[in-house]
């Protein structure tokens, strides 16, 4: 029985068992997608919902997403990055840690659905996986596409792949991949600003202003979110190019300090654009400042909630 | 087409800065007069879409500026500001927003000299820049004589 | 109406006839980049569908509509003027039958009983629009459940499919009669033909549920079942269903001016916000995602169909189905419908 | 509104504000055609509403106020909420902004010819049915209706909107007024209480009767029972919804009412019509 399987199985005693003995009242985790490659969210609330609860590198979605506002006890299926945005909404007082039980899956990437099309533009009807191996078929075509070729970006980087915080872990440790090295960041910094600007701003030429980045984002909680407000209104709703890149300067920003590189935003933008881009600017500039990474420690305080005396700061006069 | 004058939207704290822009005015001391002012309570209450709204109505340039780190009226507003600033400085000047549009100071409310000597400076760097274009919302995009 | 060969080697001229001084579109690119883009390029027929559906042509996510001017001793001071459509003579070449059926269900709401919308009319009315019938369905997709059909004929003036490395052409409309008298394709027999090649492209499709049932069911039946909190529940909200739908429409009306002047303009907008229906006071009609997805399937499945004489706002195009991030599936969510116990 | 293109407002200028709550929320706006012409073309019944379109900052559906047997303006009572409004209220006599309508349907006066009517107004929602009695009431068409009754409540007296309307209604012998307050006030002679209490005290037989109903929400959900309990069909209880717009042409979806749209199938239903739909207003 492969990895996968085995937590799997894991996954579905465990919630079955938080479930009837009322430690969890819903177990939030990933279901079979209807389609290929995808794993869709469950909500499990009966045990007899619970077979239908599976493990799989489709799910890119961040369920942490679904725990503010919140009322019941949860138990939450959370690969590396998912654990730690679920530490993160804690310490925001989003959530009640007694309220939650992170069942932690060591995860070894995920498949980025967007390179396996690029390796097989065909229709893809069915997608198996084993550990190391996904098998694609379609109308007279079978492929087989070894994962590690087609992991997320994100995934890529991870240095976090098993749960760093958790109740339990549904499998053995998985050994993190060596952290993003933000070199493409430097190398842009190199050009001229001109330069730089066109390159985000063709970064976000298809941008249809859906939000779906920030919806699927776990910290985006806010109850008015900034796009939205109209008294001023900050944004113009139409697809001005300049609006648009405020909004993912901002929404940038927002998360500075707070994302875990879950590559949910990435996931759910429906034009494939890496916004995360914005977010590693600052993820690099958090890391050199002030050596954080978020959602590795329950009382750990977000950067921007704290400051130093001597905070580097050169540049102002 | 007269020589460009670069407008620059100035944030200032109410306690420092904008207390020096007073002295400088007081003694006299001239500085150019390319700035629109909006005075802040703080620099902690600076949030980053103020600046971002700032260029996208057409400034050329944007400073800001408030107390010398210690020296908050709100004990830790101005701290708080620095580390927003770094994060805000790094991210835009990493998509291109040309460094020299965008000032941050400390000046306290004594610092009359240093006001003029920076509100020289800001103006002189803006300038060389030249008009705002890249950055801008250009608004409507309509020819006006269209429906004039 | 007639039907019509083009050989290969006649394809470039055909398609030079087609457009005949008028802005020519055909699908450009291949999966996610593949858009309706003036054809420069070879044609390419195995797409399966464009990323996007062709709405945009005719309503644009952001259409600047009314403009005015704050000129004092101008004429017209402050009183909005019509920017018109700037719509121009086009032929759309490669329409998926289930899109022009949504550019069809979408006419009938911009034009309706009481109102014409002219910016859309102007569009509309003057695009010849040539389908591409789907010889072999794709993964995600189910015409024929929703109505249409792999070879469906509604909103075309001509229906294409792929023959011998050419194409045979079916007339659809006097328009599209006119339109293929005009080029050089010779006059053919493919009744037969394209029968057998739509009961073969429909058997492919596999044992669809057509959910006949919703049809039965009374609104507030379908309204009051239970599974809608659940079907909610994994819904982030963003609305991206609707902006990929080919017959979502919703949109809404914003003002930009700076000292000179404004203009008024549309951008399109997502009953999956929250925002959308709030009023005023506060007060919303729809204030959880539990309203706001009943509201969508409600809207395609049940309301348009009422409006519009049993034609439903699902074409089965399947973009939803693999757009969503969260996998709500128009299909599951139809049968939980048509199984709906109040 | 212009023949060829509903999007395009026609030209007003402001020509009368008057301010009608002691919290100064209610303002009341005339307006006249820039173009005469464009009078005519504004051809309305009451019950309809238009949208108050004011360049650079967007528009509001605002319920008709006036008849349209008043001639040489249009007349709206606009209350200081969102954007518009609250800029709509800083505007002065002699600006220039835009009408566009109008929109919806009417109440159905035409088909309750020979009927006796019931208008029940709470609050600032007496606005288009300010302009229906006045309507009724116009010599070409009372002769067509029985009796008419008009019951109207609002907090205080100075919430009270045309009053020298409903005063000048009181004098006549051809229609009841019933205004009423929801507290006591010194000096106040009228009817006090919750306009369902009122209604119930002197609520007229329902027999070829028809009830038109307008108020806020919770104003309409308490009217009913009464109106039940007098013997009114949903049938016979006309009401006009509310909900948030933009086109008013049935087209941008945001006023959906299962499948009706607000603006365009409405604002003006039966509650007949409304058992039969999904509550969301």
């Amino acid at each position: 029985m492969g990895n996968l399987e085995t937590i799997t199985q894991k996954i579905r005693d465990k919630a079955k068992s938080l479930l009837s003995s009322g430690q969890a009242e819903v177990v939030i985790g990933y279901r079979q997608g209807t389609t290929p490659l995808v794993a869709a969210p469950f909500f499990a609330r009966k045990p007899e919902d619970c077979d239908k609860l599976i493990w799989s590198s489709f799910a890119r979605l961040n369920l942490a997403n679904y725990l503010p506002n919140r009322k019941e006890k949860v138990a939450l299926v959370a690969k590396g990055c998912d654990a730690r945005s679920a530490v993160g909404q804690i310490t925001e007082n989003q959530f009640q840690r007694e309220n939650l039980y992170l069942l932690g899956v060591p995860c070894t990437g995920l498949v980025d659905p967007a390179q396996v099309a690029a390796k097989e533009p065909r229709p893809i009807r069915e997608a198996k996986e084993t550990d190391e191996a996904i098998t694609i078929s379609g109308s007279g075509f079978t492929v087989d596409i070894k994962k590690e070729e087609v992991l997320r970006r994100n995934c890529r980087t991870c240095s976090h792949r098993t749960p760093t915080l958790s109740d339990e872990l549904t499998g053995p440790e998985v050994p993190g991949a060596k952290p993003d090295d933000f070199a493409d960041i430097q190398a842009l910094l190199a050009k001229t600003p001109d330069e730089r600007l066109a390159y985000f701003k063709d970064l976000i030429k298809d941008c249809l202003r859906c939000y779906a980045c920030r919806n699927a984002c776990p910290l985006c909680y806010c109850p008015i979110c900034f796009v939205d407000e109209t008294r001023p209104q900050w944004l113009g709703k139409s697809t001005d190019p300049m609006d648009t890149m405020t909004f993912h300067i901002l929404r940038g920003l927002h998360c500075a300090g707070r994302c875990t590189a879950c590559g949910a935003c990435e996931t759910a933008c429906p034009v494939n654009i890496k916004v995360r881009e914005f977010n590693r600017v600052l993820d690099r500039s958090v890391q050199e400042n002030w050596s954080y990474e978020p959602g590795l420690a329950w009382e750990q305080k977000p950067p921007l909630t704290v400051y130093q005396p001597n905070d580097p700061a050169d540049f102002i006069k | 087409m007269s020589e460009f004058e670069p407008k620059v939207v100035a944030f200032f704290c109410n306690w420092c800065t904008y207390g020096a822009a007073d002295l400088a005015g007081v003694s006299r001391l001239d500085y150019p007069p390319n700035f629109r002012v909006v005075r802040l309570p703080c620099t902690g209450r600076l949030n980053p879409k103020f600046i971002l709204e700032a260029f996208k109505r057409g400034a050329d340039g944007v400073w800001v500026s408030g107390c010398h780190p210690g020296d908050c009226h709100y004990i830790a507003g101005n701290y708080h500001a620095r580390r927003k600033f770094i994060l805000l400085h790094t991210l835009l000047e990493t998509i291109g927003v040309d460094p020299n549009r965008l000032r941050f100071s400390w000046i306290s409310s004594a610092e009359a000299n240093k006001f003029q000597a920076m509100a020289k400076d800001v103006v002189e760097h803006v300038r060389a820049c030249g008009p705002n274009v890249t950055f801008r919302k250009d608004e409507l995009r309509l020819d006006l004589a269209e429906v004039a | 109406m007639t039907e019509y060969i083009v050989k290969e080697n006649a394809l470039p001229d055909f398609f030079q006839a087609l457009a005949n001084g008028r802005r020519l579109l055909a699908p450009q690119g291949q999966g996610e980049n593949c858009q309706l883009a003036p054809l420069n390029g070879p044609l390419s027929l195995d797409y399966a569908n464009t990323h996007m559906s062709p709405k945009g042509l005719f309503f644009p996510q952001t259409e600047k509509i009314l403009a005015f001017h704050k000129l004092v001793d101008k004429p017209h001071y402050n009183v909005y003027q019509d920017l018109g459509d700037h719509s121009q003579p086009t032929v759309i070449f490669g329409i998926r039958p289930c899109d022009a059926r949504g550019l069809a269900v979408s006419n009938r709401v911009f034009q309706n009983d009481r109102f014409t919308d002219p910016y859309w009319k102007g569009k509309y009315e003057q695009t010849v629009k040539i389908g591409l019938a789907c010889l072999e369905p794709f993964p995600q997709c189910f015409c024929s459940a929703m109505g249409g059909g792999p070879f469906g004929e509604n909103g075309l003036d001509v229906l294409a499919y792929p023959k011998d490395k050419g194409l045979g052409l079916k007339a659809l409309t006097p328009v599209g009669e006119e339109l293929l008298k005009a080029t050089k394709a010779e006059p053919a027999d493919l009744a037969s033909e394209i029968k057998e090649l739509e009961q073969k492209a429909i058997e492919a499709q596999g044992s669809l549920d057509d959910y006949k049932t919703i049809n039965e069911r009374q609104i507030m039946e379908l309204y009051k079942a239970d599974h809608w909190p659940n079907t909610a529940e994994p819904c982030l909200g963003c609305g991206v269903c609707t902006f990929f739908c080919p017959t979502c429409h919703c949109f809404d009306i914003q003002d930009e001016s700076n000292e000179k002047g404004g203009a008024r303009m549309r951008n399109w907008d997502t009953c999956m916000s929250p925002l959308f229906t709030v009023h005023g006071t506060g007060h919303n009609p729809r204030p959880s995602k539990t309203e706001r997805v009943r509201q969508r399937f409600m809207h395609k499945l049940k309301y348009i169909p009422i409006k519009q004489d049993g034609v439903r706002g699902c074409t089965g195009c399947g973009r939803c189905v693999v757009m969503c991030p969260a996998n709500i599936d128009i299909r599951s969510v139809a049968a939980l419908m048509a199984q709906a116990s109040a | 509104m212009s023949v060829n293109n509903p999007y395009l407002p026609y030209p007003v200028r402001i020509s009368n504000i008057s301010v009608d709550s002691p919290d100064k929320s209610l303002r009341t706006f005339k307006f006249e055609f820039l173009d005469p012409e464009d009078e005519n073309r504004f051809e309305y019944l009451p019950g309809q509403f238009a949208e108050l379109s004011i360049p650079g900052e967007g528009e509001i559906p605002i319920g008709i106020a006036s008849s349209p047997l008043e001639k040489g303006y249009v007349m709206f009572t606009v209350n200081r909420v969102g954007h518009v409004s609250s800029f709509l209220h800083n505007m002065k006599v002699g600006d220039i902004m835009g009408v566009r309508g109008p929109l919806g349907h009417p109440y159905p006066v035409h088909s309750l010819t020979g009927q006796n009517i019931v208008v029940i107004a709470s609050g600032f929602a007496v606005t288009t049915l300010r302009g229906t009695v006045a309507w009724l009431l116009h010599p070409d068409n009372r002769p067509n209706y029985g009796r008419i009754t008009f019951v109207y409540g609002a907090r205080s007296p100075g919430h009270l909107l045309f009053r020298e309307d409903w005063e000048a209604w009181q004098q006549r012998d051809d229609i009841d007024v019933f205004v009423a307050i929801y507290k006591m006030v010194p000096g106040w002679t009228g009817k006090v209480g919750f306009v369902p209490a009122v209604l119930q005290e002197i609520c007229p037989p329902a027999t070829n009767t028809s009830a038109i109903v307008c108020g806020p929400p919770i104003a309409i959900k308490t009217t009913q029972p009464v109106l039940f309990e007098a013997g009114f069909k949903p049938e016979n209880i006309i009401m006009s919804l509310e909900n948030r717009m933009k086109c008013g042409l049935g087209i941008c979806g945001r006023c959906n009412v299962g499948p009706e749209y607000v603006c365009k199938d409405g604002p003006v239903f039966t509650l007949a019509q409304l058992n039969e739909l999904p509550p969301e207003y």
